[in-house]
């Protein structure tokens, strides 16, 4: 599974090539118009920064659709790539699959390595099972993840 | 002696320095602990090792060096966090010291904000109070029109309640005062003054210098209505090495307060043509943070845990106790304070009559006891009873019983040195 | 190589932390010394023996401990007066790190006296600064109504002084000002800016931070036209201990300069009624002061001294023109700041094209080398140069020159990990 | 000369018999009403603390005559002892003269038990050599003689 053969004191478990293919090919990047909440998120320690954007389907409370994330971000490879893996999970879902999808992204995260993922819930998010062993760069990884559920939570509230 | 830690000597021996002699070949009695107190040796190890083998900037470091420092300093925040029962361990900010968490306090509150103090509000303290909770309360007040006042004294050293009602009004913003006295011993109903201090809104800052050596804190457990809203105290009090103190506030309250200093980690953006903030505990330290010190008084307080608050305590009263009762059997003494152990801390300040404080711990030192002479930095309590300085003893959990005979044997000497009666 | 400490091997041995080996069996590469600097010997050692043979505290205390502590913590600020060439001792005030003293000038200025600033007035600072030497003027104007105004930077990183007329006025009550940027390096031409901030009246605050661990400086051969009115540095950048920094000032200035923080030492006299206050350097050492952080930086100073600062100077020019030269080699690399090693210190920040600092950080440490990546707490000067982040190698007196081999090894390891051309 | 047999860690050379007689019986003590001058100082570590008048002869600058120096004092033996002396010594004396007394007392003060003190000049003063040995004691010999100073200070300049 590792992307380099000799593995350099886990490097490559945190480089995996999916996490290296979502950074150089991100998904649904970019922002677009329909939105009912943005968010602007930053890493204070090292500057790392996402617009955020959520746009939700018709309905009430947890059962409406994640219509739509779009974002535009700037940061290293583990931050851009989860944002790319988040909108690929999320987007279709309803808010309550959401919100377990997000609650079991972080649990792997601050898992300090411990956890095993579940690749029937968090697919290719998985490749991110080594990022949880570099504590600095779990912020990293988690950027979004947090600007995400900030942003639903805000468009939640527009609507009541 | 009822009371003292079983484990003494096991205790005394973890403290290097009190295997030195001084002058004369003497040995140390160390009762000046209200001052600062000694270090175990688990403390310098851990600053040590970690100087020799983790040292590198915190937050901001990326590489195995940096993320042991960042592991070690914020674990050093989660001790704190436990050793005072704080209700969240993102609540606890790293100071200075004791000085610094109050001045960060009152500078705070005279700039824009919910609890901003301006002209017409009330700011009480107490006559006992420590300097470092009078001089920053004096320096708000003035630079924002509100008025200080404050809790006299009772004869015998507690505070006067009688004019509360007169005292905390709607006026009041703030009402800070010390849980323990360093002077007079004295340990304050901080309780039944901040639900008191709740019932008109006002913000309840407990100075705990004196009182976290010796009391077990547990925040978490207070009932919300007789909870500080901010409380205080200093590393090197704590068995823990100078450079630091401790801020714990209230969420709510710390993130309704402006910033105090800034730069470094404590901000979230920064453009020439403005800025924004970190969140707590982020946001109050500005710079790069106490880190060895951090370190070193998360082992300290750890340490403290092991031997256990409680056993501490009733450690120190027995020894109040018994100092209480050896010092009145010296002809022309007067301790100042409550004279029953169970009430006070272990710090004793007393008069000997014809021999001024600073001669007395002159002849004190040259036995090898090391006791405070002077005001104390708590000088308004000494004006109250009438002195301009006393003399101070302060035992901690490594002072033995025989110490305080060695002081009183001193007191006997220093009255003959001076020919009293 | 020309210039190079000649006791390289013998000075490296001095610092334990550099024999340490790294996960996967590695040595230490430590190329973060802009960051914190390693700690020699010498200065643990010191730090030890007073916690376990001196530890007290100071001024207050009469008895032996208490002599030895104020001695040796007195002794901490003669050598740091020495080390900058203070004119006078008693103008050494230590604070809890560089942000501390900074924010205390910033702080201060608010309030009623000779220098005070108000609506009206302009502060000038440059975009190059640490933030910490922004937010406290940026803090200082929003509350006070002054405007903050800024030096531009050149596109090869120095300051834009074409426009000085037009920023340092008649209105300018401040200049506040790095001596070396901790991002590019560059070495601002401090008496100059001095000079001119001087007829107009304005005070002169210059961040020496990084200037301090690697030039000489002697400010009381400065003339006094050229002299910084305020100047901060801070400990644990110059082979001390964390929880300590150090703000000089002249007399006159820091006479005029209102109390910061109240309470400890600071004091004449406190009554409940009101307070007076003590001269430099106590006025600005409210509480009990960092004792063996003091200690351990006169170690430290003392320890610098003796290697010399003109040679360290030279040593960092040296491996700072190597390391430009090598950097040089690799491809898509692109140094911030000015490429001649002769106006500059010796951190250099660089981008590498296609991947993130954070991730050029990260592969380095896997290689033992240690660097920083992210802003360096300066923002506005990466936002100057467009970009988000850099990364940033730093050397000192213990960097050898196989170091900087190993580090430009990695960063080619680094292109072909994330397979760049 | 020591006062009391063996001596306690210098304690006695601290502790001079004619220290320990001036503290119990000060000469010129108490505040008199003819003065140019008066000032308060404070040593604000340990809090001791005189209220010195300096009431001046005629004449012009430096030959003017000390005429009297009253003083109100709180604190140990050796700042109150040391008044004392101070008042013995310098009333009578000119202004010229009582400034060589104070330089000499200020040296001998700050020589860490190093200088030898000249009886001639001195006389009762000489008995705080000891004092120059315990550092934190320094300030409190010098308490009245620095309150002296400053006051003789405002009293020339008030004529000025
Ligand atoms: C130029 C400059 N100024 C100020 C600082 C702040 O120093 P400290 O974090 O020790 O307060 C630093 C270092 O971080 C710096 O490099
Ligand atoms: C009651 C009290 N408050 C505040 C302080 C100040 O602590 P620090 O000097 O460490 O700031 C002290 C100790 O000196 C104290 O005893």
């Amino acid at each position: 599974m590792t992307a380099h053969g000799t593995d350099q004191n886990g490097l490559d478990a945190l480089y995996q090539e999916i996490i290296l293919d979502h950074y150089k090919h991100p998904h649904n990047a970019g922002l677009r118009d329909d939105f009912e909440a943005e968010v602007h998120h930053v890493n204070p320690t090292c500057g790392d920064e996402i617009t955020l954007r959520v746009h939700l389907g018709e309905g009430e409370g947890d059962s409406r659709v994640v219509a739509d994330v779009s974002y535009d971000s700037l940061g290293c490879s583990i931050s851009q790539a989860s944002a790319s893996v988040l909108t690929d999970l999320l987007i279709g879902k309803s808010i309550a699959e959401a919100m377990t999808i997000h609650q079991e992204f972080q649990t792997l995260m601050q898992g300090r390595g411990q956890v095993d993922p579940d690749e029937e819930v968090l697919e290719d998010g998985i490749a991110f099972a080594g990022v949880a062993k570099f504590p600095a760069r779990v912020k990293c990884a988690l950027l979004s993840w947090m600007a995400w559920k900030d942003a639903t939570a805000q468009a939640l509230e527009e609507k009541s | 002696m009822e009371g003292l830690l079983p484990e003494l000597e096991v205790i005394r021996a973890d403290f290097p320095i009190l295997e030195r002699t001084l002058a004369g070949g003497l040995p140390l009695v160390y009762l000046d602990s209200a001052n600062t107190s000694q270090k175990p040796q688990v403390v310098i190890d851990t600053m040590v090792d970690h100087l020799e083998r983790h040292n590198a900037n915190i937050a901001r470091a990326m590489h195995q060096l940096g993320a042991e420092s960042t592991e070690a300093f914020e674990t050093g925040r989660d001790k704190v966090a436990a050793f005072i029962g704080a209700p969240e361990r993102d609540e606890v900010i790293f100071t200075k010291n004791a000085s610094e968490a109050l001045n960060l306090v009152a500078n705070t509150l005279a700039w824009a904000g919910e609890h901003q103090v301006g002209a017409g509000d009330e700011i009480v303290t107490t006559e006992m109070e420590h300097h470092s909770n009078i001089v920053p309360w004096q320096l708000l007040a003035e630079r924002t029109g509100a008025t200080l006042r404050w809790f006299g004294l009772t004869d015998d050293g507690r505070l006067d309640l009688s004019g509360i009602d007169d005292l905390i009004t709607e006026r009041t913003k703030v009402v800070s005062l010390t849980w323990v006295s360093n002077m007079l011993g004295t340990i304050n109903p901080i309780a039944e003054i901040a639900r008191k201090a709740h019932t008109v809104g006002a913000l309840v800052v407990v100075d705990a210098s004196q009182a976290a050596p010796q009391l077990p804190i547990d925040l978490a457990a207070m009932p919300v209505e007789e909870r500080p809203d901010l409380l205080a105290f200093t590393g090197h009090k704590v068995v823990g090495p100078t450079g630091i103190g401790v801020l714990w506030g209230a969420r709510a309250v710390l993130d309704a307060l402006p910033p105090f200093l800034g730069g470094g980690e404590m901000i979230e953006t920064v453009r020439m043509e403005g800025s924004t903030y970190a969140g707590i505990p982020h946001k109050f330290e500005a710079g790069t943070p106490p880190i060895v010190e951090a370190i070193g008084l998360g082992a300290a307080v750890e340490y403290l845990g092991h031997v256990g608050m409680e056993a501490i305590h009733a450690h120190e009263q027995a020894i109040t106790g018994y100092a209480l009762e050896g010092l009145a059997t010296v002809p022309g003494l007067t301790v100042l304070g409550p004279l029953d152990a169970a009430s006070r801390g272990g710090a004793i300040s007393f008069e000997l009559d014809g021999v001024h404080p600073h001669d007395i711990a002159q002849v004190l030192d040259s036995r090898g006891v090391a006791v405070r002479a002077g005001h104390h930095c708590a000088k308004p309590a000494h004006a109250r009873f009438g002195v301009q300085a006393s003399t101070r003893m302060s035992s901690y959990l490594y002072t033995r019983p025989d110490e305080i005979d060695a002081l009183i044997e001193a007191l006997e000497y220093t009255r003959r040195y001076f020919k009293l009666g």
